[in-house]
């Protein structure tokens, strides 16, 4: 366990008051070092977004690139350094909208990635426009009668692109999400944290009040058991009255994509040399004659 | 017959339906060839479908060393009637056509033209001798060896080497008999009459190699460990090379579920220290574009070839152009250093594979390499000499080694502002250097901007490093004499056509030379002016409709080229042809 | 205590955090200083996050019309003390800061440089006559409007129009209630020495827009039917404005899963014969490209806005610069015609709206509107007759009727080779025309092609329509003197910047004059070599690092401007700034 | 019903000799002339690859897009002319793999669009690389070890996407396909049918054989209700011993897109007048005073 303090900016966060963006960072906080991480050894990968600002107010390594794009560039870091704990980190218009075929792809990768979705169900940086997880019927600019689209729902998608842990959390509940993230952390493999997240400033609808009303602890439940595919799928779909949190389904021992590239065997691709042996490339040129 | 000989200098086109075999029979005559001693260039031409329609592969043997295809034809072997129909009126008087004794081609149409109809029952052959009607190709290339005098022993080490193994044995002996019993027919029946032939040359053994190999081998010596991509025409074959060596080269090759991801992917390798790239054509140049802005941004060293194709969107996939130099000069929203390398030979292909990386992680920021349908995929003879991995030296510019870092005692700035407009970079996992950067604008520190004076700093640092990557540029390349009455300009695969264009021309008693660009951005602005500055006549030379570098040179000089010889068919040039225009042209308006 | 008093000339600025009703109460003022009949230019700064941080509003309120900001500040009524850090310096001695009276900011800072602190209790009085403490930035904008003698009336006037409906009412008279006690106070005990005034004009009424709503009232006057799009900054406004007026005008708007899709669908639609288009700025266009070349090639007319922000990457989110020209130009693979405008004032805006659909149709191709974070967000008060409806024409281009198409004897041709390059359109649908077309290169009838003959009469042909469209472009528009000693050259906003400078450099006694360009691809060659061809002096002004439309000049034209006066810092010009570099730059160095 | 050879294309097909797109093509002729369709009613939207080019060889309005794209573009077709019956047509590559994002986005949003995605396991046109659908595993010229992804599962992605129409057919047997393309093509919002196409050049797995080994037709099944979720999402499960062609799931009454759109409502959008009434926008004019 090292301190959290470590993983401490001097940069103070731009969200809004009250925003839940602020109960996710003190989460991930706690939980790398619930997970005795050093700053050195975490990456913060996000998109663009207000919660994909997260690594500019947290210690530790961070690549902000662009919006819906985390979820690539984390995939490539992992596999040149698999030291690194990685940490992709986006919103919910970022990771299942204009990411969404990221999300979908990378999922049948299984590379071991943390993916927290800061899911308010609206655009927040663009002030507000409905999000492809917002309620049918939700109003903004962008709907000014109210979205038309069906709402995606992002566990059940992630089970059926065949993730190996899927789980949500709720910014509402920093403890509970601080052990989720850890259990996320840990797992190996792909892993979804999809993440309540209360907009205080423009999702009127989708309040803290209106998600502690309806989430419940599945972890509490006795008898729950997350490697149960069928359970889960039931769980996927609850929604409207009842919403669960924590890890919703959980399949070990698939291998990670990096364990079965060959190339990774011999340890982080960014520690192999670049000189390669003048035998090796004299004889491949033989290859051509 | 002919009387007079031709040795080693002659053009074969064999022709058929995808699917008949033309690229494997092409590629194996031409490495006969190459085996020979002779020099060798083999442009493939096949359509964008996988069976069917019409594709033909052109060889052209030499003891010069030919860089471009001829539009003359000495030795055409259709498979079908389509390719006779064709290309019968390429065929030279004198000229022979190999064709399988049932073909429905009336002979009287060749012979008219004074072409000599070589009937050879290859079917009947390969059915009688290799047990298989499919070896009809081997035949008919073995008519060819046989009519040219080319020794059998070239034709059978092929065979031979082709199919290596207990089981391809069996098949290999079939292969040579039907070559055997062709080849005995073709120089005992039209041998005599046919007046080119091919001497075997004492050479050095030569490789046969095509542009996207020597980029991928050039990277594969630069170091290179990544490669992630999406499928697409012409550049597939890059990956697909470095793919088949993953073993040889510990590289890791990775098929990404679109363009954006593999552009995404490589960024994310090359940000952890890992030597990267990317290769791509048209839609998928376009779907990357984004990203190129955030390496820029960023300053993340990164490698992407654009192998260019008929354009504009979809276009003819499988086609030859040069439309996207200025795309590539101004993609991505907003202003950013890059660098683009533009290698006109199979050698500039190599060295702008290895160089390519150098450049990216010294001046970090986005290097592409523009090539082209033609250059992807046509096959040359070359020393081994030439690609010269003594001159493979590997910069990675301003890298903190583990011993730096740990030295380092101030909190470690990604951005900092330098005179060269260098940051020093580290690479995430070091104790010491903690590393934030941000597709927003920045503070040095990686933090998001919002204030004028910093964001006047980062901008300024980075477009600094262009001026020292111009110093780093290869000027263009002039070749022919300096005081010339005529000067040819390309850039990229116009190299071979020019280069031979040039000499015909001087052959033909004019004072040409030819400026070549094999590196246009930062664009050479003082080798431009020295060059073309006061030159007499300047003549451009470009695969595209509107003159893409002549545009270019005059938004960075203000020299005006009028003159122009553009070519937007999907083809590329052969030097006479430059030669026709040059002289119908500029020439003729004396 | 000033004795002078300048009348109707003067710039306020009110800053504050995010969330504090800077926007809102700038909207408002800028509102009623238009009803009071003068003219106003009113400009946002704002940062890339929603609440907290630093953005300001900035009206510049003239008896002229002004279309630019000035550096000077008259009045600065911060909200928080970080505005009066940010900006105490602009303010011009004589002028004067209102603060609430608790504010901690130290008087005389201000006093030392001639500036007033005018200390009001806003807080105190928003408590006490409006029961809300939140409606102090109304006592704030109150007390200036009493300084400036400016008639109540008018800041009634808005605050009631503001709060409609029966509950609105209480906030309305909460709101007078405050106000008047503010305007009372600021007008008793600081208007005497405020040597600034407004005093209402008869004008007619003026509408207050900004450039977004200019072009998206453009398009609606079109007949655009259609907009589909993905939420970025500065392009939104577009889409909002236009849902919220989706039932007066039947369009559908459309949010997309992200950009591609957005100009997808939009190419779709227009297929189909709707008149459609997309907005977006920075990686949104950037993700874009590769779908503006298949509406190149399939001659889908669509059209594009592109709201530009500093870049690259994602840059500078909200703030200002023009540094797509380039890219716009030269976006996608391959080359096919594109026309692309640059509207530099609100009524350009406006004309680039409508007149973007009818050369798309006449055309059919893509045409970019190039807009600019300044002029997407910066409102000014304009009469509405310069939005003559009476000049638009909607012109369809050869758009084949129902009519015609039950006279078609013929197969239709969707890309027939015609002298003009413009193929009869058809949409589909009726049964005499059966619409075939593709991104791969095509015959006439819009089966794909790989023959050359085809392949080189359809890019000719497409290539063609750019003769024709370069006849309908607009040239740029000269303002001042032909023979002037000094010649600005810009295009797009900083038209209202360069505007003012030249009217300053004329009082200085200099002949200058300035060349707009709003409308620059295909290029006006002609026009430019007629007014820059022969010009003494050139400086070229634009909002980026490279002066990329010089470049473009230079490319087309040869004429080189060495001079360049170049701002990227997120910031728009104002018109004393080019003066003032005017005068250290090119001026100097005579 | 009309006849089939009204779709009869003069364009002889590029694709090699038994290709499994040529029953596709003959069966969805037949499926228009079931469904008494007109060529000039019809609208094929394509992307790019060797299915793809679909449009080419039949007689009937064609939009031959961009890789990946057909469905965007189809859909702002649909909406702006809502009288044309329009067909996706996509490979598994281009509609699962470029074009994943569209794919989920357009289910939520329930067009009325008949999607058929030719589904080869490969990349064909490209010469044989594999593709999402490629099963693990799979060697081919950029995976020369075996792919190492996990192949998604389309049906199960479209169910959890919440789409209203997925259905499976085969290449080999077109009359079933010709049955299940006039289901989808009358089905009232967005139609999923994917087809198990044999690419005989490239794939030399998924084989005819292989494919008839397995294939069963779940309408045969008594006692079969594609209404019923649950029992359709045990279905969209199977792949390796058993696949199930014909409707998996259905449902009906759900509104389509272009129902929800109140421009819509006067008619197609492309017959709206583009001349507005100058008093309208006076008025809005007005608004900005
Ligand atoms: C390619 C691209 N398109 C659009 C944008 C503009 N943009 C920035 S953040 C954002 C949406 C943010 O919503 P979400 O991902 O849900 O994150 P939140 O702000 O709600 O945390 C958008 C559309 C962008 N930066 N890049
Ligand atoms: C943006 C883009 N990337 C890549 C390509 C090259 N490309 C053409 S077809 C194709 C794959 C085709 O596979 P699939 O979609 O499964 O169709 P099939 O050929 O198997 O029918 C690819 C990658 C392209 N045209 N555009
Ligand atoms: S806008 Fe919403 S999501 Fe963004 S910082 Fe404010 S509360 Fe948080
Ligand atoms: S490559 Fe495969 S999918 Fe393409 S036409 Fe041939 S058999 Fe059909
Ligand atoms: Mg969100
Ligand atoms: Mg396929």
């Amino acid at each position: 366990m090292s301190d959290m303090k470590l993983f401490t900016s001097d940069e103070k966060p731009t969200w809004c008051p009250a925003c839940g963006d602020f109960g996710i960072l003190a989460s991930l906080k706690q939980a790398f070092a619930g997970l005795d991480l050093s700053p050195h050894d975490v990456l913060l990968v996000s998109g663009i977004g207000c919660g994909s600002k997260m690594p500019y107010y947290m210690r530790a390594n961070g690549y902000d690139a662009l919006h819906g794009r985390a979820v690539p560039v984390a995939t490539g870091a992992r596999l040149g350094n698999h030291d690194l704990r990685i940490v992709v980190i986006s919103g919910d218009g970022d990771g299942y909208g204009i990411g969404g075929n990221h999300f979908m792809h990378v999922i049948r990768r299984n590379p071991d990635l943390t993916h927290v979705v800061q899911n308010n169900q609206v655009y927040g940086l663009t002030k507000g426009q409905y999000s492809p997880t917002s309620d049918k019927g939700y109003i903004s600019g962008t709907s000014p009668d109210g979205a038309i689209e069906m709402q995606i729902n992002p566990i059940a998608l992630a089970m059926a692109s065949g993730a190996t842990f899927v789980s949500r959390g709720f910014a509402g509940d920093p403890k509970h999400l601080t052990q989720l993230l850890m259990k996320a952390v840990r797992h190996r493999g792909y892993a979804l944290v999809d993440v309540l997240q209360p907009c205080v400033t423009y999702n009127k609808v989708n309040t803290y009040d209106w998600y502690r009303g309806r989430v419940y602890k599945i972890d509490d439940e006795s008898g729950y058991d997350p490697s149960d595919y069928d359970a889960a799928w039931g769980r996927a779909k609850e929604w409207e009255e009842r919403i669960p949190i924590g890890v919703i389904y959980q399949e070990e021992g698939r291998p990670t994509y990096e364990e079965q590239v060959p190339e990774l065997q011999a340890g982080p691709l960014f520690r192999q040399p670049v000189e390669r042996p003048r035998e090796l490339l004299e004889s491949i040129k033989r290859e051509f004659i | 017959m002919s009387s007079s000989v031709v040795v080693n200098n002659l053009t074969f086109k064999m022709g058929g339906e995808a699917g008949q075999g033309v690229e494997s029979s092409g590629a194996g005559f031409s490495k006969a060839l190459a085996r020979a001693g002779l020099h060798v260039y083999g442009l493939q031409d096949y359509m964008s479908r996988i069976r069917g329609g019409h594709n033909f592969f052109q060889i052209r043997a030499s003891d010069r060393n030919v860089q471009a295809t001829e539009s003359a034809v000495h030795l055409l072997l259709p498979l079908d009637t389509l390719t006779v129909e064709e290309h019968l009126q390429e065929v030279v008087p004198g000229g022979a056509v190999i064709m399988d004794t049932p073909l429905k081609i009336d002979d009287a149409r060749l012979l008219d033209r004074g072409v000599s109809p070589v009937r050879v029952p290859l079917t009947e052959i390969a059915q009688r001798e290799g047990g298989n009607k499919l070896m009809m190709n081997t035949a008919s290339v073995a008519v060819a060896a046989g009519m040219t005098d080319m020794p059998f022993e070239f034709i059978e080490q092929i065979i031979r080497e082709n199919f290596g193994g207990r089981k391809g044995q069996m098949i290999a002996d079939a292969n040579i008999a039907v070559a055997r019993a062709a080849y005995d027919e073709g120089a005992r029946e039209f041998g005599p009459d046919f007046g080119w032939k091919i001497k075997p040359l004492q050479a050095k053994p030569r490789m046969l190699i095509h542009g996207n190999q020597a980029i991928a081998f050039g990277a594969a010596a630069a170091g290179c460990r990544w490669i992630s991509m999406y499928p697409m025409t012409p550049a597939t074959s890059i990956t697909e090379w470095l793919a088949a060596h993953h073993k040889k080269l510990g590289i890791v090759t990775k098929e990404c579920e679109d363009e954006i991801s593999a552009i995404l992917m490589a960024i994310g390798a090359a940000h952890t220290g890992v030597r990267a790239m990317t290769a791509t054509s048209g839609g998928g140049f376009s779907l990357m574009v984004e990203a190129v802005g955030l390496a820029g941004m960023t300053e993340t060293p990164l490698v992407i070839v654009d192998a260019q194709r008929a354009g504009p969107s979809t276009g003819l996939p499988t086609r030859h152009e040069q439309s996207d130099l200025q795309f590539a000069l101004h993609c991505s929203q907003g202003e950013f250093p890059r660098i683009v390398l533009t290698p006109g030979t199979i050698e500039e292909c190599f060295n702008a594979g290895w160089r390519a990386f150098n450049l990216a992680e010294k001046y970090q920021c986005p290097v592409f390499i523009l090539t082209d349908m033609n250059q992807s995929t046509a096959i040359r003879a070359i020393d081994p000499d030439a690609f010269d991995l003594g001159s493979v030296q590997i910069e990675r510019g301003e890298l903190l080694t583990d011993e730096e870092l740990d030295a380092l005692t101030e909190p470690y700035l990604r951005h900092k502002v330098t005179s060269s407009g260098i940051s020093p970079r580290a690479v995430p996992g070091h104790p010491n250097a903690i590393i934030l950067t941000t597709s927003d604008e920045h503070y040095e520190n990686g933090q998001a901007v919002e204030e004028a004076p910093a964001r006047i700093a980062q901008m300024e640092k980075r477009m600094r490093k262009l001026q020292l990557a111009a110093s780093d540029i290869r000027p263009p390349l002039p070749e022919g004499p300096e005081d010339a009455d005529l000067t040819l300009v390309g850039w990229g695969s116009t190299y071979g056509p020019i280069h031979e264009a040039r000499q015909l021309l001087e052959a033909d008693g004019i004072r040409v030379n030819h400026v070549h660009y094999h590196e246009v951005w930062p664009f050479p602005t003082a080798a431009t002016e020295a060059l073309l500055g006061g030159a007499r006549r300047v003549v451009d030379i470009e695969n595209n409709y509107t003159g893409q570098l002549a545009l270019v040179i005059r938004m960075m000089t203000g020299i005006n080229i009028p003159n122009k010889i553009l070519k937007y068919d999907g083809r590329p040039f052969t030097g006479d042809e430059i030669v026709r225009k040059v002289q119908e042209g500029v020439l003729a308006r004396v």
